[in-house]
């Protein structure tokens, strides 16, 4: 089936398109973890956790239009939240998400209140401070975080009902988390918070015109997505159950807002295809490059920046666009022409310009 | 726009049910059961996995990339030790040696990906050497529940010496605890009232080795005046020199990696009023850090070592070091022979080859209980009067150490090698 | 007259058509907003393009001085000026003072009016001569726009913003412009600041035969001063003429320029 | 009191040291409007340069100048190559841009040089001189004198020459300056240049001091960060005045402000930030001007 036939019969397959596509989807990634290696299933727990970070991120970088470069930090929080509750309480695992999720709820909170005055650069830049005090801060309270050192603490285990192995257990529980994320994400952008940060993001003043109570939807903006960042730092303590100060560096946040960019800013796919990003393309560079896996990185991210100015959605999106293009062009050759749909006219320019009907004169109105 | 939205649906699924397909058609892709190749006769039942009659498959995780990539030339080291070792020596007993090395990054997170990916895809024999304690703590409850051994990792880190509940890991190079105890050893010789001031990495590194010396300064008349960290993010260490030098300390203790030992000897150096004896711990203790500071300026400052320098002049015509430096220009021409680290790769495997030779059944539990019962094993990069020890409870294969004063262009060794172990008893966790 | 659209010369006298623009389409991405307009300015003449928010004004002078890019032709005394750089049109003489005055506020004023002459900087035997051209230019434009001179040592941020549009348009008759494009510059002054501009851009039009094309919402002004007119409505022109007539033509006035009767009779 | 002037002295030496390359920062962010991850990097790559000059028998005060001129077509060379190709793209895209520029020259660096510290020569005499008890390293001293000097030429080439003048009417209104004719490409091409000369006499100044490896300059970039944004990162003083700043309040509170030491020194500036941003938004020299989205 060619992809031309799949689009001219979309419109007539599309009343159960939808639900059979979410549930083939959700079929794939329920089977995932019975087909690929442990390891293969660790390296997509791994992206689904980064895709939840991002997805926060996104909130706030993406359609807020807000610049952190503090996330790195606030999913330490979440790590260390959860690490902590596991090492010094023993409570359980489960126990540890809404913390984590709450304390960094609040923590956002205290920083989107700063945030209000800030824009752009200078907010990136106070995140920036966050992230880089942290790690020291966690070694001085070594008593609590384990000190330089960091803490080992367990993984959770596969009740034996399932029979299931640790490394699927782990992808079943990070899936969970990362599909309810998606859904809140999308639903937060759906409701007033979400409507708020477009306007804010747009134009200020006319939102603030409009009565969109600026400063409060900023603020709230800022804590759901450092709550998102903890909810993965808590995944991550669950994956590789071990913490420690270095591991959660400046360079954390960069490459968490650089895998924001390359994969789509205020884009629904962009989370994820950034968190791919984060997690595979450092295996093909040093695959390319053994010796100086850096080098191959670098240019790598500078040849997406350079091929897909606004991220790999965007580029798919571009592909799909010329995909449409190609068949609409296909359809009209093949068939009869038919009047442009408004689709067709929001798209670029033709190259030749159509003929203009003469001018209206006055007397139209 | 609704239609492209069912056409992204459709796609997606026209993915999803190829996706299906693909593992489908490799389900044996999932199988950790066919990992457990096991060995007949008196190994009966040991697993023989990524080790042949011809080969054995080793794997090393560095970080090649990110704020550690100094130490990812240690890859390098050992590479060329086995290269060597299979052109020249025939491999080692008989088997040549196939060595993977991967990149973490020095991220824990990454660390994890790569050893199951040494584990699981690549089928190692043993995951030869995990580098800083941040990774190897982050691996080692993995490899030890797949019981894949994991020698002779690249930190200095006490916990692998002390810690009982992970048989198949072992470190190597001395503790810094072991390491901390030399200088309290000869600082109770030389300055019994020894006022001392110290400059430490804020790292398990930095910690380990400021409290171990602590502890071996305990009961004496030697006593910590001032104590600075640095962050390895910090650009210099000028501030926190200026404020130990106010301490009026007689002795500085120097616990830095090379970067941040060079600007410290240069402090020093440049202080008029400020002469103390200085100490330079063994990670910075190569001439290629003392150099860029000029040699006029380090002289007699003091450190403990344990392996040959190659920068050293003394050690140009041992024979081991000419070896190394043949091996390293015809496997690894475009890395240099002169640094530390490559030596310290070349020592290590060296020293795995030795455990490889003593294995009882060529198991993954052969080398497990091989590398726990060395005795007074030579290694010709180890220092004359330095071997690798262990027994049943001892974890730490090399606690010896010898000091040095830097003079002229070149470190002089002085005292005897000393045993830290005899003289202060095991490190205790 | 009254209805009928300009593409052909319509009678009255025009001594050459300077700028010709005939089926120009622009517009943003993937939104179009002019969809084909046409209209000629004759050398030296005044010519106001006026319309209600959003009808393309804006657009259609970008569109002139390369902002944005356009389909169609622009010629501007024969020459093309369709697919050049801002950069480039303004080596052709055309000088654009953008929307919201366009200063250079961390500058003072006379370096604001410097970079305006920054295409008449010459090298070797020229040098001399242009230089003092260019400090003559100074003296017009402060003789134009006396505050400025007292203000000359000022940064134009702190410049009130009838002070700041002077400048812009002092800054836009250094270069010695063939096309001056303003647009809307009475946009937040206060009315008797607006009206002294208008005077002044007649004054320049009469003494140095400068052609402009002004964009406005205050129509009545501009269509004191100028010319012809063009009456844009969701990037169509909907009327052209001279801007006495169009001026006199109430009902046009009223639904298309938002030009109150009353008012105009009271005011 | 002495040694409490020593602590001072020691701060505005890192100061200056943190101005040195805030500068380079500021340079382009006036420009462009994005800020340079890469800057540090350039910096130390520029500076591995001068050490290949001078190790291959180029007298140092010859491989300056040289080093400065290969880095000043570099800078362009990279805003040509690497920055106009996404010049319409959103400004975090042209970060980001900046960031694979990091890592690349960074990871190059390890590959070219390797990460052992290299012999950089001293530009200035060895030593000190003491002042009412203080000791003032001649390197110090040197770095706070160059630092000055290029205050002083960045002043002149902009308030005095049309290449400066042109300069500063593209940074305030890049849409108004395109209108009066200026090629903003090669104003950009011109910034970038002239960061990349600034960034690498930074870089050979504090080599000595820092010692030459790959990650020499990653520390100083984020102390310049918070410099820049002190200064309000638009203004080549505000960075100066910034780096002084900075380095005087961390040295000052590593050393004397007991539960801070020297592990959460840093920490301190970055409260000077948080507050003088809360008070000025803008930062201390910046302009008021509505920010770019």
């Amino acid at each position: 089936m060619s992809t031309g036939e799949l689009t001219m019969h979309a419109s007539r397959t599309a009343r159960w398109a939808r639900p059979l596509a979410a549930l083939v989807i959700t079929a794939a990634l329920i089977a995932t973890p019975y087909y690929f290696a442990p390891f293969r299933v660790f390296q997509l727990t791994m992206v689904l956790l980064y895709a939840v970070v991002l997805a926060g991120l996104n909130l706030l970088v993406g359609y807020g239009g807000q610049i952190s470069l503090g996330h790195g930090a606030f999913f330490a929080v979440g790590a260390y939240t959860a690490a902590v509750m596991l090492d010094r309480f023993t409570t359980g695992h489960l126990a540890t998400l809404p913390v984590a999720a709450a304390g960094c709820f609040l923590l956002g909170l205290g920083f989107g209140v700063p945030a209000l005055r800030l824009r752009g650069l200078y907010l990136a830049l106070v995140t920036l401070a966050f992230a880089v005090f942290l790690p020291p801060l966690l070694k001085r309270f070594e008593h609590v975080t384990g000190g330089s050192m960091g803490l080992t603490v367990p993984k959770p285990q596969p009740p034996s009902w399932t029979g299931l192995a640790e490394d699927q257990w782990l992808y079943f529980l990070t899936l969970t988390v990362a599909a309810v994320t998606l859904l809140v994400v999308r639903n937060l952008l759906r409701s007033r918070v979400g409507r708020a940060l477009l306007a804010i993001r747009e134009n200020e003043s006319a939102a603030e015109v409009m009565g969109v109570r600026l400063s409060f939807h900023k603020a709230l903006a800022f804590a759901w997505s450092a709550m998102f960042a903890g909810v993965a730092g808590c995944l991550y303590t669950w994956v590789i159950g071990f913490v420690s100060p270095d591991s959660f560096s400046l360079n954390l946040s960069i490459t968490l807002l650089a895998g924001l960019v390359v994969g789509g800013l205020a884009s629904v796919y962009g989370p994820l295809l950034g968190a791919a990003f984060v997690m595979y393309v450092p295996n093909l560079a040093q695959d390319i490059s053994p010796a100086a896996p850096g080098v191959v990185f670098g240019l790598l991210i500078i040849a997406v920046m350079y091929l897909a100015p606004t991220g790999l959605a965007g580029l798919a999106a571009r592909a799909r666009q010329g995909v449409r293009r190609c068949v609409e062009h296909l359809r009209h050759t093949r068939r009869r022409p038919e009047p442009a749909s408004p689709a067709e006219q929001t798209g670029p320019p033709q190259p030749e310009p159509q003929p203009l009907t003469a001018p209206p004169t006055i007397g139209k109105g | 726009m609704i239609r492209m939205r069912h056409t992204t649906a459709l796609r997606a699924a026209a993915a999803g049910i190829a996706a299906l397909l693909t593992a489908t058609a490799c389900s044996s892709q999932r199988g950790q059961d066919d990992s457990a190749a096991s060995a007949d006769g008196a190994c009966k039942g040991q697993q023989t996995t990524g080790i042949t009659d011809k080969s054995i498959k080793l794997g090393g995780i560095y970080p090649m990339s990110g704020p550690a990539s100094a130490y990812g030339t240690i890859s390098n080291g050992v590479s060329t030790y086995f290269k060597y070792v299979n052109a020249e020596k025939g491999g080692i007993g008989g088997r040549k040696v196939e060595f993977v090395v991967r990149d973490d990054g020095y991220q824990p997170p990454k660390a994890v990906e790569e050893a199951r990916r040494l584990v699981e895809r690549e089928k190692v024999f043993a995951v030869f050497q995990t580098l800083g304690t941040p990774s190897t703590s982050a691996v080692w409850d993995y490899l030890n529940q797949q019981k894949v051994p994991q020698p002779f990792v690249a930190t200095g880190a006490s916990k692998w010496g002390t810690d009982t509940e992970h048989p198949w890991t072992m470190g190597w190079q001395p503790n810094y605890v072991a390491e901390s105890r030399m200088y309290a050893d000869y600082l109770k010789k030389e300055k019994p009232k020894a006022k001392v001031a110290v400059l430490f990495q804020n790292d398990d590194f930095g910690k380990d080795l400021l409290g171990g010396f602590k502890q071996a300064v305990k009961g004496s008349d030697i006593t910590v005046v001032a104590e600075e960290s640095y962050e390895v993010t910090d650009p210099s260490v000028s501030a926190q020199m200026t404020s130990l030098a106010r301490s009026e300390a007689d002795v500085l203790l120097n616990i830095t990696t090379p970067k941040f030992g060079s600007q410290a000897l240069a402090a020093d150096a440049k202080n008029p009023r400020w002469n103390p004896l200085h100490i330079v711990n063994s990670v910075s203790a190569s001439t290629s850090v003392l150099k860029p500071v000029g040699f006029k300026n380090v002289q007699g400052v003091v450190s403990a070592t344990y392996f040959k320098d190659p920068a050293d002049p003394q050690w140009a015509d041992d024979a081991e070091m000419k070896t190394y430096r043949a091996a390293m220009k015809k496997y690894a021409p475009d890395a240099d022979p002169s640094i530390q680290f490559n030596a310290y790769g070349w020592a290590v495997a060296s020293s795995l080859h030795k455990a490889l030779d003593a294995m009882e059944c060529p198991t993954r539990e052969g080398l497990r209980d091989a590398v726990q019962k060395l005795k007074d094993v030579k290694v010709d990069m180890l220092l004359p009067g330095v071997a690798l020890n262990t027994g049943a409870n001892d974890r730490f294969p090399i606690e010896t150490m010898q000091l040095v004063r830097f003079q002229g262009e070149r470190w002089v060794l002085f005292g005897e090698p000393l045993d830290t172990r005899q003289k202060f008893g095991p490190v205790t966790g | 007259m009254s209805g009928q659209v300009k593409d052909s010369p319509a009678g009255e006298p025009m001594t050459e058509a300077f700028l010709e623009v005939s089926d120009l389409h622009a517009g943003y991405g993937q939104a179009r907003v002019l969809h084909g307009i046409g209209f000629s300015v004759g050398r030296g003449e005044i010519c106001a393009i006026l319309g209600p928010n959003g009808a393309g004004k804006t657009t259609t002078l970008r569109a002139l001085s390369g902002m944005v890019k356009g389909r169609g032709s622009v010629t501007l005394d024969g020459t093309q000026l369709l697919g050049r750089l801002p950069e480039q049109t303004a080596r052709l003489g055309v000088a654009h003072v953008p929307e919201g005055r366009g200063t250079f506020n961390d500058l003072t004023v006379e370096e604001n009016l410097r970079v305006g002459a920054y295409l008449r900087h010459r090298r070797g035997r020229r040098a001399r001569s242009e230089r003092v051209a260019v400090a003559a230019d100074l003296e017009r434009v402060y003789g134009y726009f006396p505050k400025l001179r007292e203000r000359s040592r000022q940064a134009a941020g702190s410049l009130s913003g009838g002070e700041q549009q002077m400048l812009a348009i002092g800054r836009a008759l250094m270069l010695r412009p063939a096309l001056l494009l303003l647009d809307e510059p009475s946009l937040g002054l206060a009315p008797l600041v607006t009206r002294e501009l208008f005077r002044i851009v007649r004054t320049v039009n009469e003494e140095e035969r400068t052609t402009v094309v002004v964009v406005e919402q205050n129509a009545q002004l501009a269509l004191d001063i100028a010319h012809q007119a063009h009456v844009l409505e969701s990037g169509r022109l909907v009327l052209s003429g001279p801007a006495d007539q169009i001026r006199q033509d109430g009902q046009v006035a009223e639904v298309y320029l938002g030009i109150s009767v009353q008012a105009r009779k009271g005011g | 009191m002495s040694e409490f002037l020593q602590q001072v002295v020691e701060g505005v030496g890192a100061g200056s040291i943190y101005a040195s390359l805030a500068l380079a920062l500021v340079l382009i962010h006036r420009f462009t409007g994005i800020v340079n991850f890469a800057q540090g990097e350039l910096a130390m790559i520029s500076t591995y340069v001068a050490w290949q000059l001078v190790a291959s028998g180029m007298p140092f005060w010859l491989a300056l100048p040289v080093t400065l001129a290969i880095s000043f077509a570099g800078g362009m060379l990279i805003e040509r190559l690497l920055i106009r190709p996404v010049e319409g793209a959103p400004e975090l895209t042209i970060v980001i841009v900046t960031v694979g520029l990091f890592i690349f020259v960074n990871a190059a660096a390890g590959l070219i040089w390797s990460f052992t510290v290299k012999d950089f020569p001293q530009p200035f005499p060895e030593g000190s001189v003491a002042l009412a008890g203080v000791d003032i390293g001649w390197s110090t001293l040197g770095v706070i004198g160059v630092v000055a000097v290029v205050m002083g030429l960045l002043y002149l080439l902009f308030q005095h020459t049309r290449t400066g003048l042109v300069m500063r009417a593209v940074a305030a209104n890049p849409a108004s300056a395109r209108l009066s004719g200026i090629r903003m490409g090669r104003v950009l091409m011109l910034g970038w240049g002239l960061a990349a000369t600034v960034g690498a006499l930074s870089g050979v100044l504090v080599a000595p001091l820092l010692f030459l490896e790959p990650n020499m300059m990653g520390g100083a970039l984020i102390y310049a960060f918070a410099a820049a944004t002190l200064g309000g990162f638009d203004s080549p003083v505000g960075a100066v005045a910034g780096g002084l700043v900075v380095g005087v309040a961390e040295t000052l509170a590593g050393a004397y402000v007991g539960f801070v030491g020297a592990d959460l020194k840093i920490g301190v500036p970055l409260l000077i930030i948080l507050v003088v941003l809360l008070v000025r938004p803008q930062g201390l020299f910046g302009r008021a001007a509505v920010e770019r989205a």
